[in-house]
């Protein structure tokens, strides 16, 4: 057999695979170059189920950023005579018992959702970097104490303790700003987690050679941390925040369901939802309760979509 | 022929996203029975997906055997049942891995892990399979193999663990023994103690060896025969006197100047410049060509296939004549 | 011979073991357990040992990256172990290290130019800008690399390249003592040799010198003038390398000479194949602590550790028996 | 192991000592004197003193904890004030009930999860595989009690055929296995909530650890002694699959009951999740104290529980 | 009264006969045993089923059911007899005394004394007594000795002989009569040592009582059960078998809808419900004012407030009725007065504040409060603008608090809501009386009296004046209406009071809700109305189920 038809023979059993084989030869060279970033970015690209989730999620923020441009009604305004609405051309979704358009307060109650859910887990990953960076880069009796921490508000229960402060400290605050309170306490009962990763992320890099190199070259140690440290446990951080945020906002639906969470007047998914707790409104209106669950559901699967192909394609073990 | 095994034309690809990997391409090799072949090469040139293919142990996908044949006692191990290359594995081929920290079962005992290949083949009942089991532990050189046999992987050091990869891979007698690079992860007084071993063995059970390794140095001292790849091809074949006396790769002498154990006192070393090719983009014609002193436009064109230039050694090389050390 | 610029002596690094909820210190991790030896102008120490008997451990113990538990070290005549900050800081640009593994050993997020210019700019040597980058490439067109390298990020380099990268930041300082961790034993033999020729070179052109670790002994011998050979974290024998080669003294030594396997199919040595595994250096043999493994141990090798004595000739044996 | 479980046990003394603290410190941070709601409306203030005096309201902080610690360390949680009983007659009333809604979960789940994810695994990218991670993602992405509702619609509100709250129906005092019926009926919904998100997560999971096992050298070393197909998956995967798998039990135990507040709210279950949004909402500190205690405990159980369950798999994890 | 969230409105009274309609398609019928058991839904009980003890009226049923007291009361809210055959009231009007009947039995054979009266009043003037019930032993002569001093026996309860007893008070009220008609508990099940209510408290949630039912079982969160007593005194109930299944606001509509219960007590008064309700065919609603109102309370002490003209302008300012349309769909009444139009106290003859924002401005103009920058109105510094603290979780509140805000913004009058949870707004009203406004509601006795609610001695810390309602007229009233005896007299005092109360408005009066009680075509005589609810002995003993 000559060289070529074995070529051919091969082409054929995989045929649109390997035809660039041969015009692509060697030149190592001309490949593109990537930086790190770059490559994470085409890995993340090429996972199709990812990217629709980051799609979809861009789509639900842009809805809640663009609310007010979006529609022409206040999520407040109420409007006695287009009461309990069945969903119409003047509203899409619908109105609630007040005559405030359903649509809007989803517009709106999604922006409330997704903020707590943002500040939620930024609240998280600061005291989880610090404390985990911490533990991570001094040892010792400093790892020793916070790991001790971090194992006691893990041992937390998470919801029913959720429950408590919320009813504890809720009640001398003004529904507008008990959603700052939520997200005090989803970030604060959530850090641990995070803070271990970190701290075994910052345990492996710091035996890490280029570690040591480092201080072999007279490097500050506020440099190694913030050159060499931190920007190599970005990507791990980067993928707890966006799986995190969809755990903050499925955290503060259920909070608010239970109506312990973020309070009418100030809509949320998750009290939106709460109206169908009424029977009455599970089988008459139910425009009154399945949007703002099927909102949740896609702006918490889209996070989770989103947020797996990013650690995918961060994951140097990941093909 | 007394050839216990043939390799002919076997191609090996992974279809990976990015491409296709033609990690084993067109190898031919046989081995003979009693007699070790040493398989040498970079890292990266095919030498443990040779070896995978016979046992058809390709992780499929992204791997797979796209053609060739494998004729191990005058059948086609590439075309057999998966029932009956099962009944191949451990029974009549086995094979040792490199890494002898992570090839055994953590949480499986040594002992029960040797026993399974022995009950599933040679219906053992359990409290023979043990006896033998110990049996085979004592062979390796394990003391106190009584106590060892119920051990975890664990509790052993790296050279005990080995030892009992290889008690496994022989207890069932097979007719070949495939190593790769089973003394690569350990150290120098312990990779004596392993090789003496399989030497050993080789003799007491008359076994064929197949040994993959990168270092020359093994391959001189335990083979009859030395296959040399290079990105998935085999660059050259000869009796191991023939090799390191008379090389005839442009590669085969880059990497035996590059042995600083070879090279006489206080002189330079010589390197093969470069590095080996990314397999996804191998250069057009002789994949060396790049790397090669020698090359002239024809390696730049065509490949070379393997040729018999003295008896019982191929070369795959254009000028393999005009090339000496 | 030139003047000695580094020196040890009995160097000492053990690591605690802590167990339990509150970390109590049951025991330690003897890695380095007296190791003296001193190193000339120009000249490449070779250390030899298997895996685990400290032989990293001692090349970080006298660059100060691990704080030693005994000993000193004097680097042209000063202490390096008592060092201040700032003496230390300016030490480093005299002392560097060459990491075994090339994946690891670079920062994945940083550019050849910042990991080769940044000790550079640290030091205050240079500031950001043309002249780094003028410098940096010098530096790496040196270790054989191209300027157009120089912007790119370690994943795309090769192992032998990346080997480079890091030795060219050791000499981005224009060190005078280099640590050498197993700089070559990542790397496929055909690969080995270039960044061997590379260190070879530059010692010449600098009269760098080297503390080379390896457990190759092909590579040790080819590349060092005086070779060192551990055992758990203690050296056993020391000699200029014809003499240690030629004629071992210790038993430790002579098994692992005769172990290596030689490239040559016509040579069939008489193999000493030592019996058993290296114990752990949490809990080594009392006495020499060769001795569960050696076949001329009597019973004062379990008593007695011996003395590290020069045989003459600046020959080092640690063993009762050797003469 | 005994020893080993001792150990464990002592260790999470401290643990839950700072956890009791933290417990104690948010509850009485609350408003609202519990005084006030339980006595009569007309009561002076002289029996509203002593009334707190009585209940040691009236002490330190400091104080309070202790005594309320030493109490409960004998098992005396006080009296809850809705049910005017001691807090440790009205626990359990309700834990059986939710041990019977996890019960039926863990049962379920674990049975058909396992099995799914390991086929999964070993068929990467199949059919099954893709079906079973789009699943997965569905049942982790969708909150339980939007879930729950979904449910209560369609079978209780449109097809009437499952009750939409309540265990049992009242007065049936059916026995036997009329009274399992009943129970069943009533269980379906809020237990296929459950399963549905247990499975989703425990089939990810298994997926994910048996994919990282089937690539191990060891798989290859199994396959390459010639042993079938089913016991490389089953025995050698599986085996080492468990490990991680054993985490997620630690997670799962109090993830169970304390999730099941909001479950239990959304199917009006008489379980402690219940219970817990009635403490919670008349200000029942002695039972949120106690169910709160009872969560931690169940966490540092579940964290045992899961050790202990290390330890049986992992034969590397040393246990004296 | 006592405070009371808004959705569970208290009541009694009659609206006549259950329509009778055949429906075939009635899933209650086809229930298994339905032919003699009464599923009654209710808010969950939480098992404090001790006359004693429980708090909450879901509690009290269950105590109601089991327990006699001395007297009842009929539709117009009269005392009638019961356990007692009859009393009689000293010249005084000081001393009680009742005349039992000999045959009043336990359900376990013993026989109803008067030794269990007395019994029943030193077990809640107990020191350690620490339920909700301590009023009605507290103007008893003795009692302050019995409860804090050491006593030996309450003083004003005294035992004439086995079938008589008197009650002696402090005071000569009208309302004295009232207090002595607890639960009479069995001595010879529930007796304890004085200060060791512990022992008894163990007993809460299986009591045995004189009562037409018999407590079977206690399910906690699921239901209670009950048989019908046989040997009852005035004679068996003619359903024998009654359970009280708890339900939710969210779930008795489907539970009613699906038969799996009979009877919903205190269904919200909304046209959602109404609709469900006629729509399945099969249920009726039982409706009657609720003998209680809302409110919106407000700090008088503070100077923006103490201004009558402010609290008029809020009260006119604020869209009630539409308030009542969108959230009660028109089932309810705006009310303006502190006394239950039911009540022979309630007057028509008062100001009925209808939205006026005209008049609201123009009287804040003529208090001096002009619009600031911000479009709030404001004086001296002061600005008109509040936080109005609320609870949390009630559709009530959800609604009222937009449609509050957005009224009084057309006024320039700012309202913050602040939710809390409900035992904390109790405690920073009535404890600390800290807060510009709040809102609750109360839930009224049958006697107009509410003394403890205005009278300026009650504007203490802890005390029901929170509002601290400080004023000579209403003082004046208050005393002579509970001090006089003359029926026709007190009507005409208390009338004079409600118009004085209209006037003042140290509450905003919001609404008087309807109650409703769904009831399923097959149950009869379900007769409840505003003073008699379905424990009422007229009410349970002829309720019948149709077959
Ligand atoms: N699962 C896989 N997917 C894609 N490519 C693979 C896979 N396994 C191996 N390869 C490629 O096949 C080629 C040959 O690999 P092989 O393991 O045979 O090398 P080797 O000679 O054994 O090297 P080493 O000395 O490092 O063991 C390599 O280029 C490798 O990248
Ligand atoms: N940070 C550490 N903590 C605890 N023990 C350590 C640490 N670093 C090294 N050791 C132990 O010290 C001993 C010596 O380690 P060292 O790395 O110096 O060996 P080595 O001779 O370089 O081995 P190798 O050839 O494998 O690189 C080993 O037993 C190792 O386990
Ligand atoms: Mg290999
Ligand atoms: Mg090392
Ligand atoms: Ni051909």
């Amino acid at each position: 057999m000559t060289e070529k038809s074995m070529k051919n023979k091969t082409e054929n059993k995989a045929p649109n695979k390997n035809n660039n084989l041969d015009n692509k030869d060697a030149k190592e060279e001309e490949q593109v170059i990537l930086t790190p970033w770059k490559l994470v970015k085409r890995k993340f690209k090429k996972n199709k189920v990812a990217v629709t989730g980051m799609i979809i999620f861009i789509i639900m923020v842009l809805l809640a950023l663009l609310a007010p441009v979006l529609t022409p009604y206040d999520p407040y305004a109420m409007d006695f005579s287009q009461v309990n609405q069945a969903p119409s051309k003047t509203h899409l979704l619908g109105t609630d018992e007040l005559g405030r358009d359903y649509l809007t307060r989803i517009l709106y109650g999604g922006r409330v959702s997704m903020k707590v859910g943002l500040f939620a887990v930024i609240i998280e990953i600061l005291i989880g970097a610090l404390v985990g960076g911490l533990a991570g880069y001094y040892g010792g009796w400093v790892d020793n104490l916070l790991m001790r921490i971090v194992e006691i508000f893990m041992a937390f229960p998470f919801l029913p303790i959720a429950i408590t402060i919320s009813a504890v400290i809720g009640p001398e605050v003004a529904p507008e700003k008990r959603m700052y309170i939520m997200m005090f306490i989803i970030g604060l009962l959530s850090w641990g987690g995070l803070a271990r990763m970190i701290r075994g992320q910052i345990l492996s890099l710091r035996e890490q050679e280029f570690i040591q190199a480092a201080k072999a070259l007279g490097i500050r140690d506020s440099r190694i941390i913030w050159k060499h440290l931190i920007p190599n446990t970005l990507g791990y951080i980067i993928v707890s925040a966006t799986l995190g945020m969809a755990g903050a906002i499925m955290s503060e639906a259920g909070l608010s369901f239970l109506g312990l969470g973020v309070t009418p007047p100030v809509p949320t998914w998750g009290n939106l939802v709460q109206n169908a707790r009424d029977i009455y409104v599970l089988k008459n209106r139910v425009w009154l309760w399945l949007p703002p669950g099927v909102a949740i559901f896609f702006a918490v699967m889209s996070i989770n979509l989103f947020g797996d192909g990013l650690r995918d394609a961060i994951d140097p073990k990941s093909k | 022929m007394g050839n216990l095994l043939e390799v002919q034309d076997l191609k090996t690809y992974f279809y990976t996203d990015d491409g296709v990997v033609k990690a084993v391409d067109g190898v031919n090799f046989s081995v003979e029975a009693g007699k070790t072949i040493g398989i040498v090469g970079e890292s990266g040139c095919g030498k443990s997906i040779t070896a995978m293919s016979i046992l058809r142990l390709i992780p499929d996908p992204p791997g797979r055997i796209v053609s060739g044949k494998i004729m191990f006692n005058g059948e086609d191990l590439t075309k057999v049942s998966d029932e009956q290359i099962r009944h191949i594995r451990g029974n009549d081929i086995s094979m040792i891995f490199q890494e002898p920290m992570t090839s055994l079962n953590p949480v499986f005992t040594v002992g029960f892990q040797i026993m399974e290949a022995l009950m599933l083949h040679q219906n053992l009942d359990e409290s023979e399979a043990k006896n033998k089991a110990i049996e085979m532990l004592k062979l390796v050189g394990i003391p106190r193999a009584e106590k060892i046999v119920d051990e975890y992987p664990h509790q052993l050091s790296g050279g005990m663990r080995q030892r009992v990869m290889i008690a496994m891979a022989v207890s069932c007698q097979p007719k070949l023994l495939i190593a790769d690079e089973p003394t690569t992860a350990l150290d120098v007084t312990i990779q004596a103690q392993i090789l003496e071993l399989m030497n050993d063995l080789k003799s007491k059970l008359n076994t064929s060896i197949m040994l993959i390794t990168h270092d020359l140095g093994v391959v001189a001292e335990m083979s009859d025969h030395v296959v040399v790849m290079y990105s998935g091809k085999i660059v050259e074949d000869a009796p191991v006197d023939e090799l390191f006396k008379n090389p005839r790769h442009p590669y085969t002498i880059g990497l035996m100047n590059s042995i600083p154990s070879l090279i006489e006192e206080g002189k330079r070393l010589e390197s093969i410049s470069g590095s080996v090719p990314n397999p996804l983009y191998l250069p057009k014609g002789c994949y060396f060509h790049p790397r090669c002193k020698f090359a002239t436009d024809e390696c730049r064109k065509g490949q070379p296939s393997l040729r018999e230039i003295a008896p019982g050694h191929k070369v795959s090389c254009f000028r393999a004549e005009e090339v000496t050390k | 011979m030139s003047e000695v610029i580094l020196e040890a002596q009995n160097l000492k690094k053990y690591f605690p073991i802590y167990k339990g909820a509150f970390r109590r210190r049951v025991g330690d991790v003897k890695a380095v357990d007296g190791v003296s030896l001193y190193i000339k102008e120009g000249e490449t120490l070779g250390l030899v040992g298997e895996s685990g008997c400290g032989k990293s451990t001692t090349g970080r113990t006298i660059l100060r990256l691990l704080d030693a538990t005994e000993g000193t070290v004097t680097y042209k005549g000063q202490d390096v172990l008592n060092a201040s900050k700032d003496e230390m800081k300016k030490l480093r640009r005299e002392m560097q290290i060459v990491f075994q593994d090339p994946y690891s050993s670079l920062n994945p997020r940083m550019t050849v130019s910042e990991i080769v210019g940044e000790s550079l700019v640290e030091h205050g040597i240079y500031k950001k800008g043309k002249e780094l980058d003028d410098y940096v490439v010098e530096v790496i067109t040196k270790c054989g690399l191209a300027k157009y390298h120089i912007n790119r990020y370690p994943h795309e380099f090769s192992g032998g390249q990346r080997q480079r990268i890091g030795i060219a930041r050791a000499l981005a300082l224009n060190p005078s003592f280099i640590v050498a961790d197993e700089p070559v034993s990542a790397l496929d033999v055909s690969i080995q040799s270039q960044v061997i020729n590379l260190l070879n070179d530059l010692q010449h052109e600098r009269k760098i010198s080297y503390l080379f670790i390896s457990h190759d002994l092909g590579v040790v011998k080819y590349i060092s003038h005086r070779i060192g050979v551990m055992y758990l974290g203690t050296l056993v024998e020391l000699a200029d390398k014809k003499s240690l080669f030629d004629n071992p003294k210790h038993p430790y030594t002579q098994a692992l000479l005769s172990a290596i396997p030689v490239p040559d199919p016509t040579k069939k040595i008489n193999r000493i194949i030592l019996k058993g595994d290296i114990p752990s250096p949490a809990n080594p043999p009392s006495g020499c602590k060769f001795h569960t493994r050696c076949m001329y141990a009597k019973d004062i090798c379990k008593e007695q550790a011996p003395e590290f004595r020069n045989l003459g000739g600046e020959h080092f044996v640690a063993c009762h028996f050797a003469k | 192991m005994l020893k080993y479980i001792l150990r464990r046990l002592l260790h999470m003394i401290p643990v839950i000592l700072i956890i009791s603290i933290v417990i104690f410190g948010i509850v009485k941070m609350a408003p609202g004197d519990p005084v006030g709601t339980n006595l009569d409306p007309k009561a002076t203030a002289e029996q509203r003193a002593a009334e707190r005096a009585r209940l040691g309201l009236d002490k330190p902080l400091p104080v309070q904890y202790w005594n309320w610690l030493t109490r409960s360390v004998k098992g005396d949680f006080g009296d809850s004030y809705i049910y005017k009983k001691p807090v440790s007659d009205v626990v359990p009333n309700f834990i059986w009930n939710s041990f019977l809604l996890n019960i039926v979960d863990f049962i379920l789940a674990f049975l058909i999860s396992i099995p799914i994810g390991i086929i999964c695994a070993v068929k990467q990218y199949s059919k099954t595989d893709n079906f079973w991670t789009v699943f997965s993602i569905i049942g982790i992405s969708m909150p339980s009690f939007f879930f729950g509702l979904l449910l209560i619609y369609i079978f209780s509100v449109k097809l009437n055929a499952f009750p939409i709250n309540g265990m049992v129906t009242p007065g049936k005092n059916a026995a036997g296995w009329a009274h399992i019926k009943d129970v069943m009926h009533h269980i379906f919904l809020p237990a296929l909530v459950l399963v549905i998100g247990s499975m989703a997560s425990l089939v990810r999971y298994t997926r994910t650890s048996m994919l990282e096992v089937i690539n191990q050298d060891y798989i290859r070393t199994a396959r390459s002694k010639g042993l079938s197909e089913k016991v490389v998956i089953y025995k050698h995967a599986f085996r080492n699959a468990l490990i991680p798998i054993m985490t997620i039990i630690g997670f799962w135990i109090p993830g169970l009951f304390s999730g099941a507040v909001i479950l239990e709210t959304t199917f009006v279950w008489p379980g402690i999740g219940n219970v817990m949004m009635d403490a919670i909402s008349a200000r029942d500190y002695n039972l949120i104290m106690a169910l709160n205690m009872f969560f931690a405990l169940l966490t540092l159980l579940g964290n045992l529980l899961a050790d202990i369950g290390y330890a049986l798999v992992d034969p590397r994890i040393k246990v004296e | 009264g006592c405070g009371d969230k808004n959705e569970a409105p208290a009541g009694t009274e009659g609206e006549g006969k259950v329509e009778e309609k055949e429906a075939s398609n009635n899933p209650a019928r086809s229930r298994d045993g339905a032919a003699d058991t009464l599923v009654v839904g209710t808010h969950e009980a939480k098992g404090d089923f001790l006359p004693g003890y429980s708090s909450e009226v879901y509690d009290s049923y269950v105590a109601d059911l089991v327990f006699d007291g001395l007297f009842g009361n009929d539709k117009e809210g009269n005392p009638t007899p019961s356990v007692a055959k009859d009393w009689e009231i000293s010249e005084d009007h000081k001393t009680y005394t009742f005349h039992l009947r000999d045959d009043v039995k336990y359900t376990d054979g013993e026989t109803l004394t008067a030794e269990d009266v007395k019994f029943t009043y030193e077990f809640l003037a107990d020191p350690t007594y620490d339920g909700p019930r301590s009023s009605y032993a507290m103007n008893l002569v003795g009692y302050k000795e019995y409860n804090e001093g050491d006593a030996k026996e309450l003083a004003g309860v005294k035992v004439i002989d086995d079938y008589t007893v008197a009650f002696e008070f402090q005071e000569a009220l009208a309302t004295n009569i009232w207090d002595c008609g607890m639960g009479i508990l069995p001595k010879h099940i529930y007796d304890f040592e004085k200060g060791d209510t512990a022992s008894l408290k163990q007993k809460m949630s299986d009591p045995i009582g004189s009562g037409p039912y018999i407590l079977k079982k206690f399910e906690p969160k699921q239901y209670v059960e009950f048989e019908a007593n046989p040997n009852y005194f005035l004679g068996a109930p003619k359903v024998s078998h009654l359970i009280m299944k708890f339900t939710t606001v969210e779930t008795q509509m489907s539970e009613l809808e699906k038969g799996t219960i009979d009877v919903q007590l205190r269904v919200p008064p909304k046209t959602e419900n109404k609709e469900i309700i006629d729509g399945t065919g099969f249920i009726n609603i039982n409706e009657y004012p609720d003998n209680g109102y809302s409110y919106m309370g407000w700090n008088l002490r503070d100077p923006r407030l103490a201004d009558k003209r402010v609290r008029q302008a809020l009260t006119y300012g604020f869209n009630r009725q539409q308030f009542v349309d969108v959230y009660y769909g028109g089932n309810a009444q705006v009310c303006n007065v502190p006394v239950s139009q039911v009540s022979w106290a309630y007057t028509t003859d008062i100001n009925e504040y209808p939205y006026d924002p005209d008049k609201a401005i123009a009287l804040l103009e003529e208090a001096g409060w002009k619009p600031g920058a911000d479009g709030i109105r404001e004086k001296d510094g002061m600005k008109l603008s509040f936080v109005w603290d609320t609870y949390t979780d009630s559709k009530y509140v959800e609604s009222l608090i937009p449609m509050l805000k957005a009224d009084w913004e057309k006024i320039g009058v700012k309202v913050e809501p602040n939710l809390m949870e409900f035992g904390a707004l109790s405690e920073k009203v009535y404890d600390k009386q800290e807060f510009d406004m709040y809102n609750m509601a109360w839930s009224l006795s049958i006697d107009p009296d509410a003394f403890e609610l205005f009278h300026s001695s009650m504007a203490v810390p802890g005390g029901f004046n929170a509002v601290g309602f400080i004023n000579e007229e209403n003082d004046k009233l208050l005393e002579a209406g509970r001090k006089e005896f003359d029926q026709n007299k007190r009507a005409e005092i208390y009338q004079e009071w409600c118009q004085l109360m209209n006037e003042e408005l140290p509450y905003m009066f919001l609404t008087q809700n309807l109650s409703w009680d769904a009831i399923n075509e097959r149950v009869q005589n379900f007769d409840t109305s505003p003073f008699q609810d379905w424990t009422s002995r007229d009410v349970l003993l002829n309720v019948e189920l149709a077959q």
